[in-house]
């Protein structure tokens, strides 16, 4: 009995050192929020419903941080290549108006080998300034968002549906999606219970097909090469890997799920936001990462999915409920805290698991 | 007395002084808002006429007032010099009455020129 | 020598690292103006000496030491390296340690500065002192003409010729104030010869004004010739303290290397297929830092197990890591009359080669993944194997496979683990090699390097090890080359050993050579 | 040994402040804007930005790159300024209570920074980069939350309109250039704000009489090498947070002195763009992230801001679109950013490798 009552706490020592305090206060947090939300007048349906709306929106722009986590280039700051990949894909399908089901599929069809491109041009930054990846990372893709800027007003882009209605050229700030193909994953077999009930089905099935995929990866020869260079660059390459391909393998993979991401996230929001829209969206991204228990250097499918679920969850929960309580709006500033807190926090941890 | 001690006194005596500065700076820097209001004034017993003709020169441009007028200048500082000119429109005779405020830490002030030239000592109001 | 009070006296000093004995009763002591060389092989605990008479943290965080040190007769146990400068005890480092973007003043003032009081000190503290270049200069100059060397105080150390660092490093311990006693570890190793020379009358030098000298090197010559005095330690034994006029060379090579036979000696067997010309290695340059290998020439027979030995710096390293393409090499390498690309990990393993790193967690494993995952990774890269296809597309792992041949190997070199999934990092040190062996044996090679393959692993495991490697080169034919600093273990698997000296093969003798010509190979004597 | 000094390297090493000098001669034909209009923009900025680029020296000194943390200091001027403007004073004294009013938080900042900074070695610039991002969190909460509601604030003005948090912008009419005016020389039509150039040379030459200071040796020494700075006894962690609340004042003050010259306050923004601009400019004027001196700050200021004004108009009168000119101006100083970063982080790691192989030939 003595025994077991050991191994059982034992397992409960291991489970919070596996799970990370962080992460433990969080989701208690957010559990604490969803009880007290019907207190103050706010309806648990409507709220779950918004957080699972948005799991689904961002799930695979989180599960491009993984490739690049596990080949050991730390965090996707770059996202943004991916995402201009992304919004590339989208607006050429519309251009066409392609509608529906198809037309999502030829954005993301678009999209990928422009993320394929600039993955591979991004791979090769990265891996000119190893040791240095994050802060490079951040600003070529600042760069690159800046550069598309100029590029979204001289494209030649003509339905007038996406350009300025006056000038004729050049694309508008805020595209919106209705006609196109609005919501066409959120609604795909979306189950609906009572009035404010919403399961988003379709892109439940999307994100889960793209961490099967993710996680399959991982698991043929490039996967197992890319993870050994990840935790030991030494060790792959004595055995024979090339560390620089399979880190632009890694960040190309990275894109291509950032691009796809993208055109996953914009079918839910409804919107396009182009110009200098994109340019700080990898912070949600890392720090959901970070939030579901990965670290710089390792990374996997579970934090993925707890991350993307903690973060969305505190982020849709926390203003409405706080609101609800004080009567203001502190939605952004609890934003901000949360997520650059996140990364602050994994960034000073010592990297487990490195060797030195 | 051993260095850490003198090193330490100075430093507290330097913060000491640093806050005791911002204090006067604050004291000399301070700007503040005087409304002068030319309407009849009814003060401890007697009621006091607008003026008619009046003229103020204060830290700002000069600024002439009519009767029932009112007025915002703003002056920095602890104290300021607000002189009131009266011409009086029968004789052409000017006189010049200076007022000297003192104005501390109070951001507003709400004053009554007939007030003021009357005499009276409190010319202040309350709006 | 003196018949006065010892400036330094270590008494029965004795050191347990990790359960092993690495120092036992050693007792020494130094005369003022006395220059004492300590010589032993690499391990033989002459840097843990010092590291204790330093109080390095690291004895204290291994549980620190017995017996006592007394300084000018007073007993004295140093906390940190910095209470031992304070007590007038300097070191000159093997690895500099200098600066190099700063010049020979700043280095040499380096957190000693000489400083001027300004006014803000008493408000900020005294590191608000501005610093007295002057003062600091001229006291330079006068410490470098002590010295009898000619460095511009204003000189960048990255700009300054090797010998100058040593310089610089020997000009800063002697102007800490009272400096008693200067350890000089391997100070010529990176020199010249006329560089050395000049440093040696250096030493002298300071010697003749009082200052006692620990003079460690492997350069015998140079020993005999400052030395008053000689410590030859041996698997941390004190061997010999002997005046230096009493000794030569060959005798302090047989100390240092010793006679005793290793703790395993395997049958030699004679029925190798000894194809000469087998593995040529020519004119072969391999830019390992610490273990450069230079312009080294070795012909290794089909069938047998060739050792390499030698001195830890001296290059023997660099050898299996260079073919093995870990570090940049040029020259040439023939394997059955193919000349071997260089410089590709994977042609060398195509090739039919396969390597027990020296470096086991840095390089040899992954030490966060799974037992099966790291015996099956270099098969899996290298030959494809373990893989199976799915739907004709997509190659994945073989789960099935990799537990399969994992299991066999956990058996057969017997890890102790609670199974194939156990991640390497909890294993112990003798098991994590014994991976690193199985990783090798899977692949089936043709040439295995070991790169010290019993290097801090216990006795059980150290003979599996050995005699599984005997056991594939009988059965199978492996070819071995074979790395250790130990030389009995070397003469006790190995058919012939290569001596490596400087970065080019000193000799090759046949494994029942005396040791004293080991010794003498080893020291380039 | 390889000669010391070569037009080559010379070229190489100012590549960047070259590429926008030869940038620049082609941009300002184009834009059309008058050389004395130009000249004076240019006084006026390195009035506004200088001392801002300047916080940045010291932690680069020791070898804690670029700090981008530095917002950190401006946001603790803004509070200062906003507390300043609410207390209703103005001139000169404004200035000064506001600099003494964020002297304490910059400290404090600074000490948290630095703190978190060395839990983070070997990736400060990421690591305060982000600090940055969390702390604007912090700052707007106190903003728009605190302030008006806990933290006193008598003139409504400053308010929204429910009733607490400070206005998206404020003006400073009784600040509004004091310290550029209070001493000023006009030389061809051009105001030269004396009295501002003349701070900035103060806080120039204390930079210049720190490096000969014992701590500035000592940070020095850690932001060579920081194992051998250990050894030799320095306390390594303390200095850097030094660094860090130096960059931090200094940042403050800068600020202080920006706000003034510009008279208004983004309350939100204001300090935001500081971060990327100083940098940027910094890098601009030849800087890496391993070495900085007094004279990449002016000629990056320089020809940052150069580049800025005048890129709008080339970008018109070339492509016929101001908007393009807008954005461009926006890559640019992102990209040069990421490409100083690149090359930097690419130089340092052939350094290494040469290095490693020089050892090895020198045991020859």
């Amino acid at each position: 009995m003595k025994k077991k009552d050991r191994m059982h706490k034992g397992g409960i020592e291991k489970f919070i050192a596996n799970f990370g305090w962080p992460r433990i206060i969080i989701a208690i947090f957010l559990l604490l929020l969803f009880v007290i939300a019907p207190f103050i007048g706010i309806d648990v349906g409507t709220s779950l419903s918004d957080m699972l709306v948005r799991v689904g929106m961002n799930g695979i722009l989180v599960l491009a941080m993984v490739p690049m986590i596990q080949s050991g280039c730390g965090l996707n700051f770059g996202l943004p290549l991916g995402i201009i990949a992304g919004l590339v894909g989208a607006v050429t399908s519309m251009e066409y108006n392609w509608q529906g089901l198809f037309g999502f599929g030829m954005a993301v069809l678009f999209a990928i080998p422009l993320a394929v491109l600039l993955g591979v041009m991004y791979g090769y930054f990265i891996n000119m300034a190893k040791g240095d990846e994050m802060m490079i990372g951040t600003y070529v893709g600042f760069s690159v968002v800046a550069f598309m800027s100029m590029m979204w007003l001289r494209l030649p882009y003509r339905n007038p549906l996406l350009v300025w209605g006056f000038s004729g050229t050049g694309l508008r700030t805020t595209i919106s999606l209705t006609g196109f193909w609005m919501k066409v994953l959120d609604n795909f077999l979306a189950i609906r219970i009572g009035p404010r009930f919403f399961f988003p089905t379709g892109s439940f099935i999307f994100f889960a097909l793209c961490c099967v995929l993710v996680w399959a990866f991982f698991k043929t020869k490039t996967g197992i090469a890319m993870s050994a260079v990840g935790s030991n660059p030494q060790f792959a390459r004595a055995h024979g890997v090339s560390e620089d391909r399979m880190r632009i393998v890694s960040v190309v993979l990275s894109t291509v799920l950032g691009a796809v991401g993208m055109v996953v996230y914009e079918q839910s929001y409804g919107f396009i936001q182009l110009y200098m829209g994109p340019l700080y969206m990898a912070f949600p991204a890392v720090a959901a990462i970070l939030l579901g228990g990965a670290t710089i250097n390792s990374a996997t499918i579970s934090n993925v999915v707890i991350g993307t679920f903690l973060f969305q969850g505190i982020l849709t929960m926390t203003p409405s409920v706080i609101n609800g309580m004080l009567q203001t709006d502190v939605a952004e500033v609890i934003r901000i805290l949360v997520s650059n807190g996140m990364i602050l926090y994994a960034l000073t941890r010592k990297g487990k698991g490195t060797v030195k | 007395m051993n260095v850490k001690l003198r090193r330490n006194l100075l430093r507290v005596a330097l913060c000491l002084i640093a806050v005791a500065g911002g204090f006067l700076l604050s004291f000399i820097g301070m700007y503040h808002s005087i409304i002068l209001d030319n309407s009849e004034f009814s003060g401890a017993g007697a009621v006091l006429p607008p003026l008619e003709g009046l003229r103020v020169v204060s830290e700002a441009e000069p600024v002439e007032m009519s009767p029932g007028d009112r007025i915002l200048v703003s002056a920095k500082g602890p104290s300021t010099t607000l002189v009131f000119e009266i011409t009086s429109p029968e004789t052409q005779q000017s006189r010049e009455i200076s007022y000297t405020l003192h104005m501390g830490f109070k951001k507003q002030f709400f004053l009554s020129v007939p007030a003021i030239v009357g005499g009276e000592k409190d010319p202040f109001f309350v709006e | 020598m003196t018949n006065e009070k010892p400036l330094l006296s270590m008494k029965g000093i004795q050191k347990d690292f990790l359960g092993n004995r690495v120092l036992e009763d050693i007792n020494l002591d130094l005369a003022q103006g006395e220059i004492l060389g300590l010589v032993g092989e690499n391990g033989a605990g002459k840097t843990t000496l010092m590291n204790i008479l330093f109080g390095m943290p690291v004895i204290q965080q291994t549980g620190g030491y017995k017996g006592t040190i007394a300084l000018d007769g007073e007993e004295v146990r140093f906390s940190n390296p910095n209470a031992a400068l304070m007590a007038g005890i300097g070191m000159v480092h093997q690895e500099f340690f200098l600066i190099p973007d700063f010049s020979a003043t700043e280095n040499i003032f380096l957190n000693r500065e000489v400083t001027r009081y300004s006014l803000l000190v008493e408000i900020f503290g005294d590191r608000l002192r501005t610093l007295d270049k002057a003062a600091m200069n001229e006291r330079v100059v006068q410490v470098i003409k002590e010295l009898g060397v000619n460095i511009n105080p204003d000189t960048l150390v990255s700009e300054m010729p090797v010998s100058y660092k040593q310089f610089t490093e020997i000009a800063r311990e002697i102007d800490r104030a009272k400096i008693k006693i200067l350890v000089v570890d391997e100070p010529t190793a990176v020199l010249t010869e006329t560089e050395a020379e000049a440093l040696l009358a250096v030493l002298k030098r300071l010697a003749a004004k009082g200052v006692g000298i620990i003079f460690i090197s492997h350069r015998l010559h140079e020993i005999l010739n400052i030395c008053d005095r000689i410590v030859v330690l041996r698997d941390g034994k004190l061997i010999k303290d002997i005046s230096s006029g009493q000794s030569d060379v060959k005798s302090i090579a047989s100390w240092m290397v010793g006679h005793e036979i290793g703790d395993f000696a395997f049958h030699h067997t004679e029925n190798h297929r000894k194809t000469e010309n087998f593995l040529s290695i020519d004119h072969l340059k391999v830019l390992m830092p610490g273990e450069a290998v230079k312009d080294l020439c070795l012909q290794v027979h089909e069938g047998e197990i060739l050792g390499i030995g030698g001195l830890a710096g001296q290059g023997k390293l660099g050898i299996a890591n260079g073919i093995m393409g870990l570090f940049p090499a040029e020259g040439s390498v023939t394997l059955k009359g193919k000349s071997l690309k260089l410089n590709s990990p994977l042609d060398a393993f195509r090739a039919g080669m396969a390597f027990i790193s020296e470096d086991r967690r840095g390089i040899g494993l992954l030490l966060t993944q799974s037992i099966g995952l790291n015996i099956a990774f270099p098969l899996m890269q290298v030959k494809g194997g373990l893989l199976k296809k799915i739907a004709g597309l997509f190659t994945w792992e073989d789960k099935k496979k990799i537990r399969e041949i994992t299991s066999s190997y956990i058996e057969r070199l017997d890890i102790k683990c609670t199974g194939p999934d156990q991640s390497v990092m909890e294993l112990s040190g003798g098991n994590q090699q014994k991976v690193c062996v199985a990783k090798v044996l899977a692949l089936s090679p043709q040439i295995l390097f070991a790169s010290e393959p019993t290097r801090g692993i216990d006795i059980g495991a150290k003979h599996l090890v050995l005699s599984v490697l005997r056991e594939i080169n009988e059965k199978e034919g492996t070819t071995i080359i074979m790395t250790s600093s130990e030389l009995g273990e070397l003469r006790s698997i190995c058919d012939r050993i290569a001596i490596v000296n400087e970065g080019k093969i000193a000799g090759i003798l046949p494994a029942e050579a005396p040791v004293e010509d080991f010794g003498l190979l080893m020291l380039g004597e | 040994m390889k000669p010391k000094y070569s037009l080559k390297g010379a070229l190489i090493s100012n590549l960047v402040p070259i590429v926008f000098l030869m940038f620049a001669a082609f941009a300002v034909p184009m834009s059309g804007l008058s050389i004395p209009y130009l000249l004076h923009e240019m006084i006026s900025r390195l009035a506004r930005d200088s001392l801002l680029v300047l916080s940045l020296v010291i932690p680069v000194l020791a070898g804690m790159g670029l700090n981008f943390g530095m917002v950190l200091g401006a946001m603790a001027g803004q509070i200062g300024m906003v507390l300043v403007v609410d207390w209703g004073l103005g001139g000169m004294p404004a200035l000064l209570v506001a600099a003494l009013l964020g002297t304490p938080i910059s400290i404090g900042l600074g000490y948290f920074c630095g703190y978190i900074l060395n839990l983070a070695k070997g990736r400060e610039m990421v690591t305060s980069y982000i600090i940055g991002f969390f702390m604007n969190g912090a700052y707007q909460f106190l903003l728009l939350y605190c302030m008006g509601s806990i933290i006193p604030i008598t003139n409504p003005e400053l308010l929204l309109s429910r009733g607490y948090g400070i206005r998206n912008s404020m003006d400073l009419p009784n600040i509004r250039q004091v310290l550029d005016r209070l001493v000023s020389v006009e030389v061809f039509g051009m105001d030269i704000p004396i009295l501002t150039f003349a701070v900035i040379a103060v806080f120039c030459l204390l930079i210049v009489w720190f490096k000969t200071t014992k701590i500035g040796q000592d940070m020095r020494a850690v932001g060579r090498n920081r194992a051998v700075a250990n050894g030799a006894g320095i306390p390594v962690e303390k200095t850097r947070i030094l660094a860090i609340i130096i960059s931090t004042l200094i940042a403050c003050y800068g600020q202080i002195v920006s706000l003034q010259n510009l008279g208004t306050i983004n309350t939100y923004n204001s300090h935001e763009q500081v971060g990327i601009f100083s940098i940027a400019a910094l890098l601009v004027g030849g800087a890496t992230a391993e070495n900085a001196s007094i004279a990449n700050v002016f000629v990056g200021v320089f020809l940052f801001h150069l580049m800025f004004v005048v890129s709008p108009m080339a970008g018109k009168n070339l492509i016929g679109d101001a908007q393009l000119g807008e954005y461009f101006r926006v890559f640019v100083s992102y990209g040069i950013i990421a490409v100083s970063l690149l090359l930097h982080a690419w130089k340092k790691r052939h350094e290494m490798l040469e290095r490693r192989l020089l050892e090895n030939d020198g045991k020859e």
